[in-house]
């Protein structure tokens, strides 16, 4: 067992290397403030992808309101920094709590619908949380929010971002992942080998809508004004697509996925005529090549030469 | 488990050509001396892409004739296009990446007030002016009493908007009654509504009843039915053009009568298209331009041949912008963001498509509106207006 | 008190259809009984009752003197009923080891932020159902394919993963659904011998439901035989063997 | 007698009002109906929720707007023209894109009907740009009323082409050969090509009938708020998701029953509450709906066979 704590060591050691030579990068503005915006931008789709992953991918629940999650974070964030003058971290924590605590009510009636019954009930909520901030004057409704003290800084969004990772990874690693695992897998068995499964689907849909507020607060504090408009169902297909192209039920995949699909988007910027068409082709071929995704089930903690880096020890969803 | 070798690999090579690609497109394209960089921040797909595309053809055409005719000071001006998706959070990445990659010198647009807001921090910050040719809400120029240095506009601003077709009402329709039905996802038309409220209550009149729609509205019936057991004197509708033809079509066949005011939204041949010439009959709007003035027909015929149709008041308002635009650059003479800024500024008596702008302190210009009448499919110029100030 | 279980005129209605009608049975601990009976006698929906899967209509089921009717599926499991199924329900996707690991969930205690900030009780319990997971799959020759996919096992293997499975949830009473389902005689014979022993080594009570009369025969002590949803006969293989009633089920009346 | 005495007090006004908004109700429940029976087809038979099946709603509106204006023809003709050409670009979608993905995981195919969705949307607003098309005024002054209730023309138009389509459908699907072979394939493809049926050829009418009716609700839009863009068919094209989901995924009746249902809920909440709660409420309906009947009005809640 001990190889657990020395992999979370080397996981660790990497990350750290890896923030301090992307802190280097921008600080030294070899990349220019568009590409230090997408480097954000990035980080807060990373959380949203693997909470999503959480729900969909690794419990199994087909879940399209992850849009709806991030406004409430995004807004509850705004309302307390700019109206309240909260301290940036104070605003995260309720912006997540506060998703979260919808998750939880929007979970418990939910969770008895089955596969797309469930994906239209869920698409249903985002929008009507949409719909409702729209027509809320105090948050500015249709027009946006306006006034957001720029809080978001790389640091905020990376360590966020790895706390998130860990989280997520330690959880579905533990006894309370394998019962989500279990349910995705066969709920009935899952339920008769002991397993709770409506507080474990309630629990995970809790959890990812959390960490979907948070990555909201983090959304918000990058722009001076937001607006419902950013939060459709058409948003959500966006984390979906980043969580299937990397592979459902696999961390690293989300991460892939949410860079390539937020790097594609950028770096078709400079052709706003044919982005979204070339945007859709690569969407099919791609399902068209990896229907499992890029990682499918696996994690590249034990692929090729990373397994000896990381000893035998681990259990595959490490 | 060969499949998660292969994933490995075509996600590290997917990934690695693209951070390359990333770091290298990150340093961009150097200004070359004898080109003058300008950033158009439109909507060109989401579900505003029309008030977008309407606005750059209007922009596109005046940097055209600019070019035709030498440049400025021997300089081309070439115009740099990212889409902001119709989204604020988009306008600023596409706001970002004009002006950090493309090294623009002025940024034109976005067509939508909230869009505009939300990138006047990027280019206040990175001291690059922004001209906002459709965004006619106070706040994109002002903020709590404060004017915003970069950020300048090409056409008039809702407040004498409102007040002229406020004191129209009153005085020329002489109502004592109104109700508003204002759209509510756009601020323009809040803030319209708000400030037609204001002063035709003060000029005596009583607004019986406020309704809001959305954007991409197709049904008002149940609405409009409501609204109709007001009957009120008049219907004031300040919204874009493709709800108003549907609004004043559907207002028609349930029956109701009463004239309906409007704003520059309603400015486009579409509206007749849409609602049919008979429905528009006893209806009024305020506008910039009036396409039958002599002073405008230069505009109309070159849009006409270029584009192939009639231009709209977004085509009208983007030229306005480009023209604004040269006369800062050549007077600023060099393509330095700061040194257009104070150009801008000092914007006076320029003649431009629809009339002449004079720069206000308040970096809103001094531009005269015109009411004009729907008769029979025609567009008859009721009265023009120069703005107190 | 031997008694383990009791149940007391318990039906199951469908619409109309009395799937299983005054089903009472009582089995007491360390006794592994038999139920018998033709397709569609009602041995699973019977099973599926015991186990909170289906509300019975009428009737009680007390188990160690408490009553379980009305209990979700996992309450019952914790309360220490365990089962496999008749068309094998495994986690396909997990790996063997995993499977077996989940039965353990409901004797782990660490909480959430124990598992997620790896403190506290986490690594120790961990060790722990890893152990016993292990031990338990040599039990039943799997332990070399424990990182192995579920769904990659053959047939047999599959079969005996489920059993490992529910003897991870430390169960009192075993239900066993058609174990020897499909399986040749050399298999249903080591069956035998693993059901007698597993017994013996975990001090089981064991019900199993199966078509296969030599394995019945072989190792049950009693055997309730179940026709259309009642019970026509009891008693012990020999009994049931010249048991008039039985034969006439079986093999059809003159 | 509670109830009489209610009848009498509610004023004539708000009846005839509620009665006016039950005529606007039906014919947009009609046209979610068309499109809702599109998905539920498609979704019957291969699991799929076509998220692309909006945007073919949107060409088959272009196609019918090009007929009229361009090919100077009047309405059926044009509908005839947009219903045929639309189906086979169904057909061509389902050959291209979703057939290779037969046995894929149906989460990938969903993305992929996403991608197709946005490659519809955005290949037609680069040839067609982006503004509003406006289609020539039809039937617009020709209006009964019936009891102080107006009915216009085009509502007519609606109401009758809806119900031919119905009959017709019905007969396509209980009486032919080929509706028989749909209706087995949508229980169990793999049977139904045990006895003989060519799964992918039934598949491929399955999507043009269903391309086909979306087409000529997109020109009956078209017609109706006179009206269309590139992006007009994602927010109805939900709609009809959402009335195929409310009725019971996979149930042509169902499709008519939740389309209808959703149009009058719409028109009553945007005309007695607001219209700016129109679209949460058709969704609040739908949730309500699911909690009480998981699997749709008509779908039977079919427990998993332990």
């Amino acid at each position: 067992m001990k190889y657990l704590r020395k992999n979370d060591c080397i996981m660790l050691a990497f990350s750290v290397v890896l923030f301090a030579v992307l802190q280097v990068l921008i600080t030294e503005r070899v990349l220019s403030s568009f590409w230090q915006l997408n480097l954000l931008i990035i980080g807060i789709n990373i959380i949203l992808a693997a909470s999503l992953n959480l729900i969909n991918g690794y419990t199994g629940q087909f879940s399209l309101g992850h849009a709806g999650f991030m406004a409430v974070g995004a807004y509850v964030g705004v309302v307390l920094t700019a109206n309240f003058h909260m301290p940036f971290a104070v605003a995260l924590i309720a912006g997540g709590i506060a998703a979260g605590f919808l998750g939880f009510l929007v979970g418990i009636p939910t969770l008895r619908l089955r596969g797309d019954y469930l994906a239209i009930a869920t698409l249903g909520l985002g929008e009507i949380i949409r719909i409702v901030i729209m027509n809320i004057q105090y948050v500015g409704g249709a027009a946006g929010f306006k006034g957001i003290p720029h809080h978001t800084t790389f640091a905020w969004v990376f360590f966020i971002m790895l706390f998130t990772l860990f989280f997520i990874k330690n959880f579905v690693n533990s006894n309370h992942g394998r019962a989500c695992l279990a349910i995705r897998e066969n709920e009935i068995a899952a339920e008769s080998m002991g397993v709770n499964t409506t507080k474990y689907k309630v629990m995970a849909f809790t959890i990812g809508a959390a960490f979907a507020g948070v990555a909201g607060g983090l959304f918000a504090h990058c722009f001076y004004l937001i607006s419902p408009a950013s939060f459709t169902f058409m948003q959500t297909f966006n984390y979906l697509i980043m969580v299937v192209m990397g592979g459902l039920g696999s961390i690293t995949g989300s991460i892939a996925g949410a860079f390539v699909v937020t790097f594609i988007s950028a770096a078709l910027a400079s052709w706003p005529e044919f982005r979204m068409i070339i945007y859709a082709i690569a969407l099919i071929l791609l399902m068209f090549y990896r229907p499992q995704g890029l990682f499918g089930y696996m994690e590249i903690t034990n692929m090729g030469i990373f397994r000896r880096i990381f000893k035998k020890g681990e259990t595959p969803h490490e | 488990m060969n499949f998660g070798k292969k994933g490995l690999k075509l996600a590290s090579v997917l990934m690695g050509t693209m951070l390359m690609g990333g770091v290298l497109a990150g340093c961009g394209s150097q200004a070359d001396s004898n080109e003058i960089k300008v950033g158009a921040n439109f909507e060109m797909t989401g579900n505003v892409a029309n008030y977008g595309a309407a606005t750059l053809d209007g922009l596109k055409l005046a940097i055209d004739e600019i070019n035709d005719a030498g440049g400025v000071d021997g300089k081309k001006i070439t115009l740099v296009t990212a889409d902001n998706k119709s989204e604020a959070s988009e306008a600023v990445n596409a706001a970002t990446k004009l002006i950090s990659d493309d090294k623009v010198s002025v940024l034109v647009g976005p067509a939508v007030t909230a869009n505009v807001i939300a990138e006047s921090q990027v280019a206040t910050d990175n001291k690059v002016p922004i001209i906002a040719p459709d965004a006619t809400s106070p706040d994109v120029t002002v903020e709590n009493g404060k004017v915003k240095p970069f950020v300048f506009r090409s056409c008039f601003i809702d407040p004498q908007q409102g007040t002229v077709m406020a004191k129209f009402a009153s005085e020329n329709l002489k109502a004592k009654t109104a109700v508003i039905y204002v759209d509510n996802s756009t601020d323009y038309s809040k803030s319209l509504g708000k400030v037609f409220k204001e002063k035709f209550e003060a000029a005596g009149g009583k607004v019986l009843m406020e309704e809001a729609f959305l954007a991409k509205d197709q049904d008002f019936k149940a609405t409009l039915t409501k609204l109709k057991t007001a009957n009120a004197d008049v219907i004031f509708v300040p919204a874009y053009y493709e709800e108003v033809g549907k609004i004043v079509k559907q207002a028609r066949e349930l029956g109701i009568t009463a004239p309906i005011l409007g704003t520059d939204g309603w400015d486009d041949s579409k509206v007749t298209d849409i609602a049919g010439a008979e429905a528009l009959n006893n209806t009024y709007f305020s506008t910039h331009y009036s396409d039958k003035d002599e002073s405008v027909k230069p505009f109309v015929e070159a849009f006409q041949k270029k584009y192939g149709h009639m231009p709209n008041v977004f085509a009208a308002l983007g030229y306005d912008a480009g023209k604004m635009l040269a006369d800062a650059i050549k007077r600023a003479g060099s393509a330095d963001p700061e040194k257009i800024q104070k150009a801008l500024e000092e914007t006076k008596d320029l003649k431009v498509g629809t009339g002449t702008i004079t720069m206000d302190k308040n970096h809103n210009p001094i531009k005269q509106a015109v009411i004009l009448q729907n008769k029979d499919g025609d567009r008859v110029m009721v009265a023009k207006i120069m703005p107190e100030e | 008190m031997s008694e383990l279980l009791r149940t007391e005129n318990v039906s199951e209605v469908f619409g109309g259809l009395k799937a299983v009608t005054d089903f009472n049975i009582h089995l007491d601990r360390g006794e592994l009984v038999g139920l018998i009976g033709p397709n569609g006698a009602g041995k699973t929906t019977a099973f599926n009752m015991l186990t909170g899967v289906y509300q019975p209509t009428t009737g009680t089921i007390t188990f160690e003197g408490e009553s379980i009717v009305g209990l979700k599926p996992y309450q019952v499991t914790q309360r220490g009923i365990a089962r496999t199924f008749q068309n094998i329900r495994l986690f396909s996707e997990l790996t063997v080891l995993e499977n077996v690991k989940i039965a353990f969930h409901y004797h782990v205690k660490y909480g959430i932020l124990e598992s997620v900030f790896r403190i506290g009780r986490y690594f120790k319990e961990e060790e722990a159902i890893e152990k016993e997971a292990h031990s338990l799959l040599k039990i039943f020759h799997l332990d070399d394919k424990a990182d192995e996919v579920a769904k990659n096992l053959p047939y047999g293997a599959q079969r005996r993963l489920e059993i490992a499975r529910a003897l991870a949830a430390k169960p009192k009473l075993l239900l066993l659904d058609e174990p020897a389902a499909g399986m040749n005689p050399q298999e249903t014979k080591e069956l035998m011998d693993m059901i007698r022993w597993i017994r013996q080594e975990f001090g089981l009570t064991i019900l199993l439901i199966e078509h296969d009369m030599s394995l019945v025969m072989g190792i049950c002590e009693r055997i309730y035989v179940l026709e259309y949803g009642e019970i026509i006969a009891q008693g012990t293989p020999d009994e049931i063997k010249k048991n008039p009633e039985v034969i006439r089920a079986y093999l059809g009346g003159e | 007698m509670r109830p009489l005495t209610i009848w009498k007090e509610l004023s004539m006004e708000v009846w005839h009002q509620v009665l006016q908004q039950l005529i606007n109700g039906i014919s947009l429940g009609s046209i979610y109906a068309l499109i809702a029976l599109g998905y539920t087809m498609i979704y019957g038979i291969i699991k799929l929720i076509n998220f692309a099946h909006g945007d073919i709603y949107m060409v088959g509106a272009y196609i019918g707007f090009f007929a009229i204006t361009q090919a100077h023809l009047s309405v059926v003709p044009a509908l005839l023209i947009s219903l045929v050409v639309t189906g086979f670009l169904g057909m061509l979608v389902e050959r291209l894109a979703y057939k290779p993905l037969r046995h894929a995981p149906r989460i990938s195919v969903l993305i992929t009907a996403i991608g197709v969705s946005f490659f519809l949307e955005y290949t037609t607003m680069y040839f067609v740009s982006p503004t509003p098309r406006t289609f020539p005024a039809m039937f617009g002054d020709v209006a009964v009323t019936v009891g102080g209730i107006v009915i216009n023309g085009q509502q007519m138009l609606i109401l009758g082409i809806t119900a031919v389509l119905m009959v017709i459908l019905t007969y396509i699907v209980q009486k032919t050969k080929t509706g028989k072979a749909m209706r087995a394939a949508s229980f169990d493809t793999e049977t139904a090509e045990l006895m003989g049926i060519n799964s992918d050829r039934i598949i491929s009418i399955t999507f043009g009938i269903g391309s086909a009716l979306a087409a000529v609700a997109g020109v009956l839009v078209g017609i109706y708020y006179n009206s269309i863009d590139p992006l007009m068919g994602i927010m109805p094209g939900l709609k009809a998701f959402v009335a195929a989901v409310l009725g019971g995924i996979g149930i042509l009746p169902g499709a008519v029953v939740g389309g209808l249902i959703l149009g009058v809920v719409e028109a009553l909440v945007s005309g007695f509450i607001s219209s700016t709660f129109r679209d949460a409420a058709a969704f609040a309906i739908l949730i309500l709906v699911l909690l009480v009947r998981p699997a749709g009005i008509f779908g039977k809640n079919t427990k998993e066979k332990v």
